[in-house]
């Protein structure tokens, strides 16, 4: 009768043990160590693996603060957050940054900026840009098919039914992959806190922009004397200085084409 | 000199209908100046020259107007006498803003003092001869724009055995080599005799194809008794593309991402042979190309030989103007040719040909799935696999396309002309190019600092 | 974002009145709906022969096959909310193969389960036409082959012009069938494979599925696509001789139990499959070489199932096994590209 | 020896573990989105089947039956004894894997250690006492049990290529339209029913 019990666990055991010391044996030879705090780190992080830092992943970035000593305040979606937090865990002095967002800096869409020809191919930005600089008549204006749009991490971007591209701040982590993959350069991230900008990157003279698009700066500089240092002009093109403060809101209204508009920032940081 | 047919054919390739009849018995007609020319900086693979003359200048016909940016870049030179009206910034063919120098010519037409025919060129060091060259701003005329001087100059320990000279002409329409030819042959004889003084290339080979027998013939006359070879290839597109034409006339193929030089092989258009010719033997600087101006919205097609910075406009408004409003503008050939959102735009020294085609020969089309039926594949001159590489760059995996080797390909569009499916598959490669290009120039300045 | 249905762009209703494109600005004129159009015409002789050989029942079942095919493709696409359905006619092309894979005497709601299957499962829920991976008429006909097995194989009777001793001279099997339950059983060859079988097999007064009998009418339609380059000449030639090798290496190895090699290709569906299956364009290789190995696979599963298999007929299932090593074949043979992997060779 | 040849083909083509009897669809799903990947999964389960098929044979013949040392009937013990001899070798495939292949290692993800609670080696084993082979049967039917599920396997992440391309509705996305596809390939192999009788 005790026998009963006593084989099979005598072949259990038997078994399990011989293959645990085998294993054991094994794993003299293959062990391979890593790094616990890699993983923690990564917790820290957002995980959206935007690659805003200019890493792969947030993983990747982990890896740099621990190995190679990357600055703490690259992850943009965590913000000044996530800063802290990083720095607290590696035990180094917190740095200032400020959340920035992105900015379409072109309004010219259907209704209001003309086509030179009927663009026939793929929709997507940077290729509709190898065929003539793309189809907008101005050379610095949005193309509206969305390239921006289809790399946003957060759906952030919309493309309006007139074909052109606006960043809904409030979903805008401020990545800037939007930024990297514009064909004509025009999206740039803005401090997040400032309403006021001005939507027009054209280079060309006023008469040319006139031409193109009823809302482009045609470099009248009307602007600049209402704004202070805050608006300059780069040839005939008004820029904000974003390091400058602009609160005075005068330069919307005298803008004679409407290029200049308040939009507000996000108001709350996310958690 | 012995006349043969090609001994190699490479595969792919397609045959599009050549409809060079309209214009391929034209004699090559003088285009009267225009109003104002516009002279573009940006006429040549590699840097823009940079603009030397300023608002109010007055020129001389041949006077530098922009000077080389660089060793691969190119002068340009006033295409008549008269005064700079401004220096502006115009988009290019393809669409690209560049610096143009705008000259309102004063019709009288007169060379720079300065020109003057050089001594014998038979009696030149090679050196001597490429400075000529260089100075002329002479670019590979068949459409790349390649500074010519460069190719003539192989780095040192690199020999160049074979000078092909390509008269192939294989895109449809285009008729501008194929006049040229056939009215300037022994000028082209003299030019490609000097380039193959400067390189001492043994082996000399005129390659047309067999459409033109008219240049054929007119080429042979000119060569006759020499020992130069002139093959004569089978019509199809593209065999006037460097490589093919290469690979056709020796069997050699270059590798992948190297020059022709890789194996002993040069290859010159006739229209740059002859531009040598003008520079070297008539001290004239590269002011004026034949352009072949054509199309079924054309009222009467021509040859012209147009001033550098002549509007497009100008050239279809001399051939009798528009019959109706096409349906496309192109700039070169239908097979590779910059598809043009007005006529403002200017000859440059790489403009064969403008084609206005008509609404029904470029109905609008929207792509397809891929239906897998290969024949991309078969028409690849590549050998590539259009079908998955676009599928591929459509989905983004630009890495995966690099990987398929994408980068090799010469943007013939032979896949895209051959796609049932109506698939923009050139036009993904150009993407996954542009793309590849910029991250691997980002990679090279990233290992450097 | 989801549905990237469209992905060129249409051109605005409004001017500018001139388009630009990236080059090419030439193209050949081909399309995918003329390429269907083309092989529709191909099949036209083999569906009058069909007319000829099973009357009413065969027009019926094509009608049946063809209606179902497009109404469940219009349905699908609409019900997916995706336009372009029916347009390029690639369901008309399903519907005519699906029913040149079915007996003449199949009851009509059977085909339009097939028809369903085909172009719902088999085609529509991957995104339509170039998306599937298998061929919908045969998923659509394998499918009905295993839920119905006795109605897919009832078939009417035909007279055998040479039997052997001791069988009878009219028969409700097909040529392949009959030959595996006979010698199934132990007994010899059926029939004499003389020259009038053979003429009789090549004409089409046999039984077999719709489209398959008249081997006559597929060779018409055969060339006719080759012709019109629609398809290549590898698939039909190396499947077709795949199977006569084979076939020839099993005749001389044991005549007494085998037919010589010119029963294997004029019976069942070989011709059929080899010009019409094998030969579409969305499931089979896109290299020269790919295809080449995708008519030898298609021709060894064929024998290796007609000779040792469960079923007595192996096209459809040869066909649709190949056309799940296509996307590994195209991988396989992807050819040299221009300039790569160049071995010194000297002009 | 024809028999044992005939009983490897039975296994691969007939009786395909994937295909015919649906057993080892996790990793048939879960690793085959990339070549390389699949073939390093292919090898992991061509070792483990085989050598696990000869172990448990041993144990099973020598330890469990009646027949074996003990002289009394152990075969209730069956199941836990296979899996613990089978999960001591996927942990030493993944020592090794994980020690000269990172890569994969992290290709292969969880799906390595799964292989353990994977139905198809489980199965072999178990098929392999039902059955009565022999030593050298046993062997041969874990490996081409083994050979069957890589065959399956590489020709689906060929599939996979494609179906990842395609544009299926929303619904049917990612593992919806792969367990369609399989379906349909195993409707293929459908061809092969009745090739072998065994």
């Amino acid at each position: 009768m005790p026998f009963d019990i006593i084989d099979p666990t005598i072949i259990m055991g038997g078994v399990g043990l011989s293959c645990g010391i085998l294993l054991g044996v094994a794993a003299r030879f293959l062990t391979v160590t890593v790094n616990p705090r890699i993983e923690a780190l990564t917790a820290l992080l957002p995980g959206v693996n935007c690659g805003a830092c200019g890493l792969p992943g947030c993983s990747e970035y982990a890896r740099a603060l621990i190995m190679h000593g990357a600055k703490v305040n690259l992850c943009k979606p965590g913000g000044p957050k996530t800063m802290r937090q990083i720095a607290v865990f590696l035990g180094v002095e917190p740095v200032t940054m400020e959340r920035q967002v992105a900015l379409v800096l072109c309004g010219g869409d259907d209704k209001t900026a003309i086509r030179k020809f009927c663009y026939n191919g793929i929709a997507d930005c940077a290729a509709a840009a190898l065929v003539g600089g793309g189809d907008k008549a101005c050379g610095y204006g949005c193309l509206g098919l969305g390239s921006c749009a289809r790399i946003c991490p957060t759906e952030a971007i919309e493309i309006t039914h007139a074909r052109l591209a606006v960043i809904h701040p409030e979903l805008c982590i401020g990545c800037g992959q939007c930024v990297k993959a514009c064909p004509k350069k025009i999206i740039q991230l803005v401090p997040e806190s400032r309403t006021i900008h001005v939507l027009c990157r054209s280079k060309d003279r006023g008469n040319v922009v006139k031409k193109n698009c009823s809302i482009g700066c045609i470099g009248c500089t009307l602007c600049t004397k209402a704004a202070g240092n805050a608006i300059k002009m780069e040839g005939a093109l008004a820029v904000v200085d974003y390091t400058q403060p602009l609160e005075n809101e005068e330069a919307i209204t005298k803008c004679p084409q409407h290029t200049i508009i308040k939009r507000s920032g996000r108001k709350e940081v996310p958690a | 000199m012995k006349t043969r047919r090609a001994m190699f054919r490479s595969k792919g390739g397609v045959h599009p209908a050549s409809r060079k009849r309209a214009t391929n018995a034209m004699p090559v007609e003088f285009m009267p100046l225009s109003k104002v020319l516009f002279v573009s900086m940006v006429q040549h693979m590699g840097a823009p020259a940079r603009p030397v003359v300023k608002k109010g200048d007055a020129v001389m016909r041949g006077q530098v107007l922009g000077e080389a940016g660089g060793y691969v870049s190119a002068p340009v030179h006033a295409p008549t006498s008269g005064k700079v009206i401004a220096i502006s910034e115009r988009p290019t063919q393809a669409g690209l803003p560049a610096a143009c120098v705008e000259i309102e010519p004063d019709g009288e037409d007169r060379w720079d003092a300065a020109r003057q025919p050089g001594p014998d060129w038979k009696t030149m060091e090679a050196k001597a001869l490429v400075e000529r060259i260089v100075a002329a701003g002479i670019v590979g005329m068949g459409g790349a724009g390649f500074p010519t001087h460069v190719k003539l100059s192989p780095p040192a320990g690199k020999t160049i055995d074979t000078l092909i000279i390509n008269g192939a002409e294989c895109e449809p329409y285009l008729t501008a080599d194929q006049r040229l030819m056939v009215e300037a042959a022994q000028s082209i004889w003299t030019g490609v005799q000097i380039v193959r003084q400067i390189l001492g290339a043994r082996r000399l080979v005129m390659a047309i194809e067999d459409n033109k027998p008219d240049a054929i013939q007119a080429m042979s006359a000119a060569m006759e008794g020499t020992d130069a070879e002139l093959v004569v290839l089978k019509t199809e597109y593209p065999q006037g593309a460097e490589k093919q034409l290469i690979y056709a006339v020796t069997g050699r193929e270059v590798p992948s991402g190297g020059l022709p030089m890789a194996v002993g092989a040069l290859v010159e258009n006739v229209g740059t042979c002859a531009a040598i010719y003008d520079a070297i033997v008539e001290g004239r600087p590269l002011t004026e190309r034949i352009v072949t101006v054509t199309g079924a919205m054309v009222r009467t097609p021509k040859n012209l030989r147009a001033r550098i910075g002549t509007p497009l406009a100008d050239l279809v408004a001399f051939c009798g103007g528009m019959v109706g409003l096409p349906g496309k503008i192109i700039c070169g050939g239908p097979m590779m040719g910059l598809a043009q959102g007005s006529l403002e735009a200017a000859v440059t020294k790489t403009t064969s040909g403008v084609v206005l085609l008509p609404h029904q020969a470029v109905q609008q089309f929207s792509s397809m799935p891929c239906i897998s039926c290969g024949r991309c594949v078969s028409a690849c001159p590549m050998r590539l696999m259009p079908n998955t590489l676009g599928e591929m760059i459509e989905a983004e995996d630009n890495e995966g396309a690099e990987g398929l080797n994408v980068m090799d390909c010469i943007e013939c569009g032979s896949c895209a002309y051959e796609c049932p499916a109506h698939r923009p598959l050139v036009q993904h490669m150009r993407q996954a190019k542009a793309e590849i290009t910029k991250q691997r120039l980002k990679k090279a300045t990233a290992a450097k600092g | 974002m989801n549905e990237p249905v469209e992905k060129t762009l249409p051109i605005a209703a409004k001017e500018p009145t001139w388009l630009a494109s990236s080059s090419p600005h030439a193209h050949s004129g081909d399309s995918v709906r003329k390429i269907m159009l083309t092989v529709i015409i191909a099949l036209m002789p083999a569906l009058a022969a069909a007319g000829i050989f099973f009357g009413w029942d065969a027009l019926r079942l094509t009608g049946v096959c063809i209606v179902s095919c497009v109404a469940a493709e219009a349905a699908t696409r609409k019900l997916m909310r995706r336009d372009k359905g029916i347009g390029d006619l690639s369901a008309v092309v399903t519907g005519l193969l699906l029913a040149f894979n079915l007996p003449p005497a199949l009851p009509s709601w059977m085909a339009v389960v097939g028809s369903i299957v085909a172009i719902v499962i088999a085609k529509q829920f991957y995104g339509g036409l170039g998306y599937n991976p298998f061929n919908p008429a045969l998923i659509g006909r394998v499918l009905l082959l295993i839920s119905f097995p006795v109605a897919m194989t009832t078939w009417g009777p035909w007279q055998i012009l040479s039997p052997a001793a001791g069988v009878d001279a009219i028969t409700t099997a097909t040529p392949l069938g009959l030959v595996k339950t006979t010698l199934g059983t132990g007994q010899p060859l059926p029939f004499v494979f003389d020259g009038d079988t053979i003429l009789q097999f090549f004409m089409g007064a046999k039984n077999g599925c719709i489209g398959e009998v008249s081997v006559l009418a597929l060779l018409i339609g055969g060339m006719y696509l080759l012709w019109r380059r629609c398809i290549s000449w590898q698939v039909p030639v190396f499947y077709i001789g795949t199977v006569a090798v084979f076939a020839t290496i099993l005749w001389l190895a044991d005549p007494t139990h085998n037919y010589n090699p010119l029963f294997h290709i004029l019976t069942g569906g070989l011709v059929l499959g080899a010009f019409f299956m094998a030969t579409d364009m969305v499931t089979t290789p896109v290299t020269k070489t790919g295809l080449m190995f995708f008519g030898i696979g298609c021709g060894v599963l064929t024998m290796v199932i007609r000779k040792w298999g469960g079923y007595p007929e192996g096209v459809s299932f040869a066909i649709l096994i190949m056309n799940a090593f296509t996307p590994l074949l195209n991988r396989m043979t992807r050819p040299r590209v221009f300039g790569h992997g160049q071995k010194k060779k000297q002009a | 020896m024809e028999k044992y040849i005939l009983l490897i083909i039975s296994a691969v083509l007939v009786n395909n573990f994937v295909l015919t009897r649906f057993l080892g669809i996790c990793p048939f799903l879960g690793v085959s989105k990339k070549l390389p990947t699949a073939l390093g999964m292919c090898a992991a389960i061509v070792f483990v089947m085989t050598c696990a098929s000869a172990v448990v044979w041993l144990i099973s013949r020598f330890l469990l039956e009646p027949a074996g040392v003990f002289h009394t009937d152990l075969t209730y013990l069956q199941t836990i004894v296979f899996i613990l001899v089978i999960a001591a070798f996927v942990q030493f495939v993944e020592m090794i894997i994980r020690k000269f292949s990172p890569g994969l290692y992290k290709a292969l993800g969880i799906y390595l250690p799964l292989i353990t609670t994977n139905c198809a080696v489980l199965g072999v084993a178990v098929l392999n006492v039902q059955k009565g082979y022999n030593l050298l049967a046993a062997t041969l039917f874990g490996f081409g049990a083994a050979a069957g599920f890589s065959l399956a396997l590489i020709i689906f992440t060929g599939l996979r290529e494609k179906i990842d391309r395609s544009n299926p509705p929303q619904a049917f996305r990612g593992t919806a339209i792969a367990l369609l596809t399989a379906g349909q390939l195993s409707l293929a192999f459908m061809g092969f029913a009745a090739l072998i009788k065994m």
